[in-house]
């Protein structure tokens, strides 16, 4: 059984990885192995082309039968990829899995320098500190927690739809917890979809009633997860329940509640239309809507403005599903694992004044397109412009809010492919010519670029340039009355002016305003544009640096329908693996009281965030539940009797790494 | 708190209408203004096509005056000419930006026996009356509101692009809230930043034409009354050269174009004169605008 | 001046200008160009950004004077990354440019296009690429010069210079414009000066280089 | 741009040490690393769990055995992956800060930054900035300074031993 050696006599054995070209063309590996073969307690020292290779880890358990070591440490790449690997490789040889100390000698050194000479410097100087600490270290046994098989998926859009149905039909029960009133997403406002032009609605609205009616699943729309406490399967998470003032179990969803409000046109703009029409104070976003329940908006519905409204709604509803009394509710779930889903917003038109959107009314955001053509949209299908005209010509200008610094950077991925489509769709709606204005075509998906193809027999125009402006300035009567989009069409070198009759702006995609917030309550981490970031970008996509919480869809960067569909089901899978497992190891660098020490002076109570310390009234003393302990070390360093002490961290090892760090140079001495 | 002012060359001779206007707004706001002693010419846009470091180092040693010459924690430096306005918050900017630059900068400095810590603000005027002063204030003091007049507010480039900070470098509003203010009504129109040539009409005649005869003919189509700028260059270019604009492509323009500082003079019941009204080529017929109903009309 | 002939282009305004009907060779052997112009460049416009240009033609589009320009300032980006300096100096773009920023701010690269066109004047002004008699350059010039002598400009004085170094007659053609501008008080004659000419001396580059410094 | 100060020694480089949190700034620095943002190679790290970890005498620690400057990166405030640690950290470091200043340490030579996982180009620039900062502050050498007190302190400590010697004779 690994554990039971002691720190009798240290026996190193020490391992410099090459990692192919990656470490040896800045760092001189030769010269770290030789001069770690020097330091004390070096028995072994070796260089290996790929340390993290098969042969590479059976290198440790050879030496280590053969060369009796007791310690191992391998100088390569970052611990937070290969810690882990190594570990198991020196328990296969029979050690304790914690004699081992990793040298990130990649990404901290020959990945983010130049030269050979200060790079190995730096190497030969991590490994001095590697070799003082590991002396120290002690064998620990592994810690185990339970997995509850329970998941949460928040998001209701069709990366959390599928997520959530591919958890349920593997028997595990599953929380799907959406904002809006129904689910659906994105993805049923769209029209068709690239590039098979299947219409979304065909396609996902079964998936949607699936949703609904699968008995694994229960269904929280118009709600929002408030707080998420525990860790990795064991979270308790709230969920707030907003009040749609109508009993969910007792609506049937025939909507004569709508058809019989005192309001007789609806005046508030609607959402699920993005502003093309007009909703009443009760509503259902769309006919399909899931759960097919109606809602009443507090803020326009007379009744709650003024208290005098004849109710004709309640009158018309025979199943007394009406209720302008009911209040928030906030549930409490337990769930093991979450898979956050919680998708994009597309950039706002309005943040590039020079395309004109909200000041030219025919000038159009793509998603607003996707209504408009759309046979169930706010013109069935018939595409009429804001000012009643029919387009003869239409400008689709590509890249608005993406690939700019001024905006966001980032190419939004789905744009070119939905341009195409759009293009495809206007065209054979109105016979309109239609331009696309683009930087570069991005049709990397399988088919995508057959279907680029097609457009280009279709005849619609490709004029290669970033539009600077649409004005309805007008230097040709052909121009008069029209939107002139002004591009240099940079095939053919020339600055070109086109008026068309409908500007569609190809907006990009961007993180959800509240992911920040979204962030901070699930603990895990945003990249700099604001997506979530996941663990590894190659190698765990879909999960995060907080063990039980997965990721998928766009709220991870821009994604397409396909994509967003095979990453849900990876985050599913990933979920899955940790449930059939059924427990999970832990570090463990869980913090501990050495009694003897401890002076019972409380410091370290109001410290852990966790409440895992509490004070033996009886013994006067601290004592620590390892249970609760996430190992973050702030009372270790915060107890004034240095009685608390760390697993892994201990105070030694790292007073010894510094020791080892910064060994007397020549200008230290005199 | 005083504000530093830096005429410029042009508001000296082509511009001068520009800064007896200014001055007299100012003064009739009771907005202090001290000139900035001995300032020397900014390099406008000719200097850096010749040496950068020169460049720099000309308008640094404006900003190393004002900071010597102002007793304020940051000193406050109004720039009404657009090319002044950008090559001193340039120079300014670039001065905090980049450190080789500052080095140099400085070094030269040095030799003059001056200094600059970075202090200086550099401010238009049209962000100066907005911003600090305040639409409300200039509303109260309004004598002859400018009812009826349809005005063109023309920024041109450099006063919104690429260093100001107070407006969109496209789509400023600034001047046409300060028409609104006046009781005018500014035309809403595409070209209000596009550029007027600036020396191309002494140098690629054709080409600086043109632009100005894109830009008057899109405020006549637009019926604007008048066509306001906040730049001596701006003015010169729209102003004098329509009779030859006319001549070369047979156009018929004739719109007055005043600087925004006069159309505000007027309308807080300025003196015509002060206002350096006299100096325009075609002065905008105001009267019937002013004085609706046959009120005395003094000033006109 | 009058302009030079672009190729077969229509400008906003609807002017047309004939087209060249030449039979032109044209390839480009790499060792013509010079590899290193567009690094030169870019570190003296500020930062490497002009290394990242992805050639959309934003640029070219919201300039005002592309349309007169033999290349646009997108070709012009593009030839001096890749080293075409002769083709680039010598050309009637960059002294087209007037400044007025339209590009820069829309540049989706935040590409300090403007500065790289004052780079590369100054370096054809060093190199004496222009082309004669232009008169960009040559106020470029006169106006430097008039401002190290009295540290401000005096426009009257400025222009009457520029053109006896240019064209003489057109002093003719404006003199209509400058009575009517010296009536109104607006073409002063007597010259501004700075009282401290001493320290703008002293400011000023002691001995000044023959190019602008890209060169060497 | 950045021009090189000039070097005390031409052998001396400055020495930091920098203590990062295994969840916010390691992980930046290894997407530095992924992003090969070059950087000076000045700093050496040590990974702890989170910054709460870091005991002041940590970094007394490291100065007194050589290091010219000490950073300690941390999740920035509201972020910490165990929710608050970085607040402590922050409290403990201000006092910190006061007692260097007292010892005579330039302020500079202590760094405090939040940098999160995916600031990769904060690392570099934080580390290139500290690193050019220390070569205008120059060696903090306290080993050095260390051994000199004790040679100052010698001959007194002769003078007390042969007082003692005389006493006791």
């Amino acid at each position: 059984m690994p554990g039971k050696q002691t720190n009798g006599e240290i026996r190193i054995g020490f391992y410099v990885c090459h990692c192919g070209h990656n470490i040896g063309q800045t760092v001189d590996v030769k010269a770290v192995a030789a001069y770690a073969e020097k330091l004390p307690h070096v028995v072994v020292a070796r260089e290996y082309k790929y340390m993290c290779s098969d042969p590479g880890q059976e290198l440790i358990g050879e030496d280590v039968r053969a060369s009796k070591l007791n310690r191992i440490i391998v100088a390569s790449c970052s611990p937070l990829l290969h810690e882990h690997t190594f570990r198991t490789a020196v328990e296969k040889a029979g050690l304790n899995p914690f004699f081992f100390q990793m040298v990130n000698i990649r990404e901290n050194v020959s990945w983010v320098h130049t030269d050979t000479a200060a790079a190995t410097q730096k190497a030969n100087d991590l490994v001095r500190a590697a070799v003082h600490r590991v002396a120290h270290h002690v064998p620990l046994e592994k810690k185990h927690v339970a997995i509850d098989p329970a998941v949460l998926v928040v998001g209701g859009g069709i990366a959390g739809i599928h997520a959530a149905l591919t958890l349920a039909n593997a028997g595990k029960k599953v929380t799907l917890v959406e904002r809006e009133a129904t689910i659906g997403g994105h993805m049923a406002k769209f029209d068709k979809t690239f590039p098979t032009l299947d219409c979304a609605a065909c396609i996902l609205t079964p998936k949607m009633s699936q949703v609904k009616n699968h008995p694994n699943i229960t269904l929280w729309t118009y709600s929002e997860v408030a707080s998420v406490e525990g860790f990795v399967g064991n979270y308790t998470v709230r969920v707030r329940r907003k009040p749609r003032y109508i009993n969910e179990e007792l609506c049937v969803g025939c909507m004569e509640c709508i058809e019989k409000c005192v309001y007789k046109e609806g005046k508030t703009s609607d959402e699920f239309n993005v502003g093309l029409s007009k909703r009443k104070p009760v509503y259902i976003p769309f006919p399909q809507a899931t759960p097919q329940v109606v809602l009443i908006d507090p803020e326009v519905c007379i009744e709650f403005k003024s208290g005098k409204c004849k109710k004709t709604c309640v009158e018309a509803c025979d199943r007394d599903a009406i209720d302008f009394k009911q209040k928030e509710t906030v549930e409490e779930i337990r769930v093991g694992t979450i898979i956050l889903a919680t998708g994009f917003k597309t950039f706002d038109a309005r943040r590039v004044p020079v395309y004109g959107y909200g000041k030219y009314p025919n000038v159009y955001t793509s998603l607003e397109v996707e209504r408009l053509v759309n046979a169930s949209g706010p013109t069935g299908g018939e595409l009429i412009l804001r000012d009643g005209r029919r387009p003869k010509t239409v400008g689709i200008i590509h890249c608005v809010g993406s690939r700019d610094k001024n905006t966001n950077r980032w190419c939004s991925r789905t744009c070119c492919m939905y341009s195409l489509k759009l293009a495809h769709l206007l065209k054979e709606h109105t016979d309109a010519e239609v331009y696309n204005f683009y930087i570069d075509i991005r049709a990397a998906g399988k088919t995508y670029e057959e279907f680029y193809d097609k457009l280009l027999e279709e005849n619609i125009h490709f004029i290669r340039g970033r539009v600077a402006e649409v004005t309805d300035w007008a230097v040709r009567p052909s121009e008069e009355g029209r939107l002139v989009i002004r591009a240099e069409d940079t095939m053919i070198g020339i600055v070109r002016r086109v008026p068309v009759d409908m500007v569609v702006l190809a907006v990009g995609m961007e993180p959800q305003t509240d992911a920040g917030d979204v962030r901070r309550l699930f603990n895990i981490s945003c990249s700099t544009e604001g997506f979530f970031l996941e663990r590894h970008p190659k190698l765990a996509p879909v999960d995060t640096f907080t063990d039980g919480i997965f990721i998928a869809g766009a709220c991870q960067g821009p994604k397409d329908i396909p994509d967003s569909v095979a990453q849900a089901g990876a985050a599913a899978a990933q979920a899955l693996a940790l449930i059939d497992r059924g427990e999970i190891e832990l570090e463990p660098n869980t913090a501990y009281v050495e009694a003897e020490l401890c002076s019972g002076c409380k410091t370290c109570l109001g410290l852990c965030p966790y409440h895992a310390i509490t004070r033996n009234e009886e013994l006067k003393k601290a004592e620590i539940n390892e249970a609760l302990c996430k190992g973050c070390g702030t009372c270790v360093a915060g107890c004034p009797s240095g009685a608390i002490h760390q697993h892994l961290f201990e105070d030694d090892m790292i007073f010894s790494e510094l020791s080892g760090l910064l060994e007397p140079q020549p200008a230290d001495c005199c | 708190m005083t504000y530093l002012y830096y005429p410029g060359c042009s508001l000296r001779s082509t511009g001068r209408a520009y800064e007896e206007s200014l001055l007299t707004v100012f003064r009739a706001l009771e907005i202090p203004l001290k000139e900035l002693d001995d300032w020397n010419c900014c390099g406008a846009t000719s200097y850096v096509s010749i040496d950068e470091t020169d460049a720099f180092a000309l308008a640094a040693r404006n900003l190393a005056l004002a900071e010597a010459q102002s007793s304020d924690g940051s000193v406050q430096l109004i720039a009404p000419c657009s090319a002044c306005y950008l090559v001193l918050s340039k120079t300014e900017r670039y001065l905090e930006d980049y450190p080789d630059v500052n080095a140099k900068i400085n070094a030269a400095l040095d030799r003059a026996g001056l200094r600059y810590h970075g202090k200086v603000d550099v401010r238009h005027p049209l962000d100066v009356l907005v911003n600090d002063f305040g639409l409300e204030k200039i509303a109260k003091r309004i004598k002859h509101p400018l009812t009826g007049l349809e005005v063109a507010c023309y920024y041109g480039c450099q006063t919104v692009r690429p260093f100001a900070t107070y407006d969109h470098p496209q789509y400023p509003e600034t001047m046409d809230k300060i028409v609104k203010v006046l009781g005018a009504e500014p035309i809403d129109w595409p070209l209000k930043t596009r550029c007027c040539g600036g020396s191309l009409t002494g140098t690629i005649q054709e080409a600086g034409l043109r632009l100005n005869r894109a830009l008057l003919k899109e405020a006549k189509g637009r019926d604007a009354d008048l066509v306001a700028t906040c730049c001596p260059l701006c003015q010169h270019n729209l102003e004098c050269y329509q009779p030859r604009i006319n001549r070369m492509y047979d156009e018929d323009i004739d719109i007055p174009v005043a600087y925004f500082t006069q159309l505000m003079g007027i309308a807080l019941g300025c003196d015509e004169r002060e206002l350096g009204m006299h100096r325009l080529m075609k002065k905008p017929s105001l009267k019937h605008i002013m004085h609706p109903k046959g009120a005395s009309a003094n000033a006109w | 001046m009058s302009l030079p002939t672009p190729p077969a282009v229509q400008s906003d305004d609807g002017a047309s200008i004939e087209s060249m009907k030449q039979v032109v060779r044209r390839i480009k052997f790499e060792s013509e160009l010079d590899l290193e112009f567009g690094e030169r460049v870019a570190a003296k416009a500020y930062g490497q950004k002009l290394l990242s240009c992805i050639q959309c033609g934003t640029c070219s589009a919201t300039c005002p004077l592309s349309h007169y320009m033999d290349y646009t300032p997108r070709k012009i980006i593009a030839m001096t990354r890749e080293g075409f300096r002769e083709e680039v100096l010598n050309s009637l773009t960059i002294w087209l440019c007037s400044s007025c920023y339209a590009c820069q701010v829309q540049c989706p690269r935040q590409i300090h296009i403007t500065d790289v066109m004052y780079a590369l004047k100054r370096e054809a002004i060093s190199l004496g690429f222009y082309p004669r008699r232009l008169p960009i350059p040559v106020l470029a010039r006169e106006f430097f010069k008039r401002v190290l002598k009295d540290g401000r400009n005096t426009e009257s004085w400025l222009l009457i210079s520029l053109y006896l170094r240019t064209n003489p007659f057109r002093m003719l053609k404006e003199a209509m414009l400058g009575l009517r501008l010296f009536v109104r008080g607006r073409l002063t004659v007597g010259r501004e000066r700075v009282r401290r000419r001493d320290q703008l001396r002293a400011i000023l580059t002691p001995e000044r280089p023959k190019n602008g410094g890209l060169v060497k | 741009m950045n021009e090189q100060q000039p070097q005390p020694a031409p052998s001396w480089e400055p020495r930091i040490v920098a203590f990062f949190c295994n969840w916010c700034t390691y992980t930046a620095a290894d997407l530095a690393g992924v992003s090969r943002l070059r950087h000076a190679p000045n700093a050496r790290i040590i990974r702890v769990m989170c910054s709460g970890r870091v005991d002041p005498q940590f970094i007394l620690e490291a100065f007194a055995r050589g290091a010219d400057g000490v950073l300690l990166g941390g999740c920035h405030p509201g972020d910490c992956h165990y929710m608050e640690g970085n607040y402590k950290t922050l409290r403990r470091m201000e006092l910190l800060k006061r007692m260097l200043a007292q010892f005579g340490i330039e302020e500079q030579r202590f760094r405090l930054e939040w940098i999160s996982a995916s600031e990769g180009e904060r690392v570099k620039t934080v580390i290139n900035e500290m690193t050019e900062q220390l070569r205008t502050l120059g060696p903090l050498a306290l080993p050095r300074r260390f051994a000199d007190w004790d040679k100052e302190l010698e001959p007194l400590a002769h003078a007390l031993a042969s007082t003692e010697e005389a006493a006791h004779a």
